[in-house]
């Protein structure tokens, strides 16, 4: 049979970002593919060998607008560490508070444009109408919807102060009561289920070997969070990756719904333990050696390299990101499938393209 | 899609969601960042801002010929970090909350000059 | 609490010919590859090589290179590696041989940006063009 | 011919493409167009068509492998058009001004109309800076026409 190559993006109504794929089909099955990235590519590691380490957080926090919150407490935590600087415990839950809300609002973000790649506008709009609950938690409590430049060297620059709480929980309240309208939805709907079980199957081994991270490597069956490595505090909040067996499109949709009712409760538990106390420690010195860090990113691993040599530039900042390490997957997943399945599958590894590509 | 039916018939009577922004606009959070609010009367020229802005959006020129000093700020490279109105020592820098419109061309703000 | 800090003299340093042998036992072992990291030192390139244990715990494997050395790909073993190992030559000029993919240095660069934007010291003008 | 054009205007089209940025501005636009600040009701439609669009929302500081994506698109976008750029970046390159492999902003590459301020613009800010674009629209409109009855 004919085979035709064609691209799918770089712009392309169901990706806000721009990646390629250079799709091989015969008829209407992609039988190759070929993944074209570069769209997106700024040099950040270069510049941030240019730049005040101090100054590195915000150009952090942009590497990736969805997750930026977690991205900037990456490398915070990861300077922190190298030199050696003990965080006051209140910041650390502020950073769990935080970090949380912004990984609710990446996995509303992508259930939505999930359900908007197989045309199910009206859910799309309800999960969005959601997700704007948490924007509005993140703007009260930081200052900025999206980018909330709230992490430094040595802790946090805002509080959540006593005022402010009962704002946050009655925020926390709501969402959850619209959670409750949406995860139905997902879980049991036919359309649904009809376009996402049995779609893009990533094998329980292959998921392993070819280094996949976060909600697709759980979906696969492999209970791996780099939040059970004990950064912050999710050692005290008692948590517990999320798994699924399904190892499809379906069970990657899962974890990440089991995810947004498991954060909602994160943050409600962090927000009861919350200690009181300073907020910052002052930071005199400068990184030294060398660091690596694992966080756990609302995409999966995010890991961290600082090699610092005692002055107020970092000799190599390099960042792995969890899309980055999720492409490959792309590369099993998508041949074999419908053609019309691409946008299924390809938003079923939640690409970053921003991320990927710094 | 019969599971959504109860969600849609609840929005159906439950009124718009929708915020009617130009001609309602909401009231600001009060922690909002949005605008860097600038008082020239305080400011040293010590170039503290200059140097630590992550997106060099604030400058500070000096011209020695005519012993004048200004501070440019350029609103629209500035990322809203708040990191300058942290650290100026003088407190002439602060964060707003009333959002910058639109403009159709790019330009830059210089203070009122100082002699030197 | 995660170790941040690394300790260099804790990490076994490799030459690049026995680096195959040693991911070939490390896979064995089901370990999976997390990510790279390129150093120049110049007049060496220093390569970390980082791989995820099914317990999670991370090894390191450093391997330690003239800049004209070859580097041959892991990526027939751990096919994940392709794209950061593409990163690398990319960025740094690395020859790495036997690619799975091949982006011929041009996955994340164009032509008219600077070639191999993150090398410490650049060579000169005659010895660029990462392309062919 | 009248009421094609004012229907233009009534209803501009956007086409929304990110040259490179941090995706913030992005996911701000999308929110633009759901329930909450919901800009379908001013007539606007995002597609994915430059061949349909009128208004380009552009983000992000440009890449070089994205310049001749964005030249591409440009030229697709029948005239009269009104360039966005949205953001910091878009406009003056922002916290990326030091990266190596960005131009550092929309309007080294393409003339731009209209920018937003923000890093991320907020969804009021974009919804001001479309409503600027319209007036844009609207001038370069009736400009048009003017040369058009001028050359025959």
């Amino acid at each position: 049979m004919a085979r035709v190559t064609f691209p799918f993006g770089p712009q392309h109504p169901v990706l806000p970002e721009a990646i390629q794929l250079q799709l091989t089909c015969e008829d209407e099955r992609v039988v190759e593919v070929l993944p074209v990235i570069g769209y997106m590519h700024r040099g950040i590691e270069k510049a941030a060998e240019a730049n005040l380490y101090p100054n590195n957080i915000f150009l952090c926090e942009r590497i990736c607008g969805i997750c930026s919150f977690i991205h900037a407490l990456c490398y915070c935590e990861l300077i922190e560490g190298m030199m050696r600087v003990e965080v006051p415990p209140r910041a650390k839950y502020l950073r769990v508070v935080w970090s949380e809300l912004s990984r609710i609002h990446s996995h509303m973000l992508w259930l939505g444009l999930l359900a908007d790649s197989f045309g199910f506008e009206s859910l799309f709009m309800q999960c969005w109408r959601a997700r704007e609950i948490i924007l509005d938690t993140l703007e009260m409590t930081t200052g900025q919807r999206v980018i909330q430049s709230s992490c430094v060297i040595g802790g946090v620059r805002r509080d959540i102060d006593l005022d402010m709480e009962p704002g946050v929980r009655r925020q926390m309240a709501a969402f959850q009561k619209e959670l409750k309208s949406i995860y139905p939805v997902f879980a049991k709907d036919y359309t649904v289920k009809l376009r996402t079980v049995g779609k893009g199957v990533l094998p329980r081994d292959q998921a392993w070997s070819l280094g996949t991270v976060g909600p697709t490597l759980r979906g696969s069956g492999w209970a791996d969070d780099a939040r059970t490595l004990g950064y912050a505090v999710y050692d005290d909040l008692g948590f517990e990756p999320v798994v699924e067996i399904g190892c499809d499109s379906y069970a990657r949709m899962m974890v990440r719904l089991r995810e947004v009712v498991q954060s909602v409760e994160l943050v409600i538990k962090a927000l009861d333990q919350m200690p009181e106390g300073d907020l910052t420690v002052t930071v005199k010195s400068f990184p030294e050696g060398e660091g690596l860090i694992r966080v756990e990113q609302p995409r999966g691993e995010l890991v961290e390299y600082a090699r610092g040599n005692g002055t107020a530039y970092l000799e190599r900042l390099k960042v792995r990101t969890p899309t980055f390490s999720n492409i490959p997957a792309l590369l099993v997943m998508l041949p074999g499938c419908e053609l019309a399945d691409v946008p299924v599958i390809t938003m079923s590894i939640d690409p970053c393209i921003a991320c990927t590509e710094r | 899609m019969p599971l959504m039916s109860g969600n849609l018939i609840k929005n159906l009577f439950s009124g718009p969601a929708t915020r009617p922004y130009p001609i309602v606009k909401r009231e600001p959070f009060p922690r909002a960042r949005a605008r860097l609010a600038y008082d020239p009367d305080k400011c040293t020229y010590c170039g503290i801002c200059a140097n630590i802005c992550p997106a060099a959006a604030i400058s500070v020129e000096e011209d020695r010929e005519n012993l004048h000093i200004s501070r440019v700020y350029n609103s629209f490279a500035c990322i809203s970090c708040a990191r300058c109105a942290e650290l100026c020592p003088q407190g002439s820098l602060r964060m707003e909350v009333s959002p910058h419109g639109a403009a159709d061309a790019k330009t830059v703000a210089y203070s009122a000059s100082k002699e030197t | 609490m995660q170790q941040v800090r690394v300790d260099r003299g804790a990490d076994p340093v490799i030459s690049p010919d026995a680096l195959l042998k040693e991911v070939e036992l490390l896979a064995s072992e089901g370990a999976r590859f997390t990510t790279m990291i390129c150093l120049d030192l110049d007049p060496e390139f220093e390569i970390i090589y980082l791989f995820q244990k099914p317990t999670l715990d991370v090894v390191r494997l450093r391997v330690r290179m003239a800049k004209d050395e070859e580097l041959p790909s892991i990526s027939s073993i751990l096919l994940g590696a392709v794209l950061m190992e593409n990163e690398i030559r990319e960025f740094f000029g690395v020859k790495i041989i036997n690619l799975a993919i091949d982006f011929k240095c041009r996955m994340l660069l164009s032509e008219k940006s600077l070639q191999m934007p993150l090398l410490k010291v650049r060579p000169k003008p005659k010895l660029t063009g990462g392309g062919e | 011919m009248g009421f094609l054009k004012r229907a233009r205007v009534k209803s501009p089209w956007i086409l929304h493409y990110c040259t490179g940025g941090c995706n913030g501005c992005d996911i701000e636009i999308l929110a633009c167009l759901t329930p909450l600040y919901d800009v379908e009701r001013f007539g606007m439609l995002n597609i994915g068509n430059p061949k349909h669009a009128d208004v380009l929302m552009i983000t992000g500081p440009v890449n070089w492998k994205n310049r001749e994506v964005l030249q591409r698109l440009y030229a697709q976008t029948p005239d009269p058009k009104v360039v966005i750029a949205v953001g910091a970046c878009a406009a003056t390159g922002g916290v990326f001004h030091n990266c190596v492999n960005t131009l550092g902003g929309v309007d080294k590459v393409i003339p731009v109309d209209v920018y937003v301020r923000g890093c991320a613009a907020r969804p009021e800010a974009i919804i001001d800076g479309v409503v600027l674009a319209l007036q844009k629209l609207e001038e370069k409109r009736s400009g048009g026409v003017a040369h058009a009855a001028g050359a025959r």
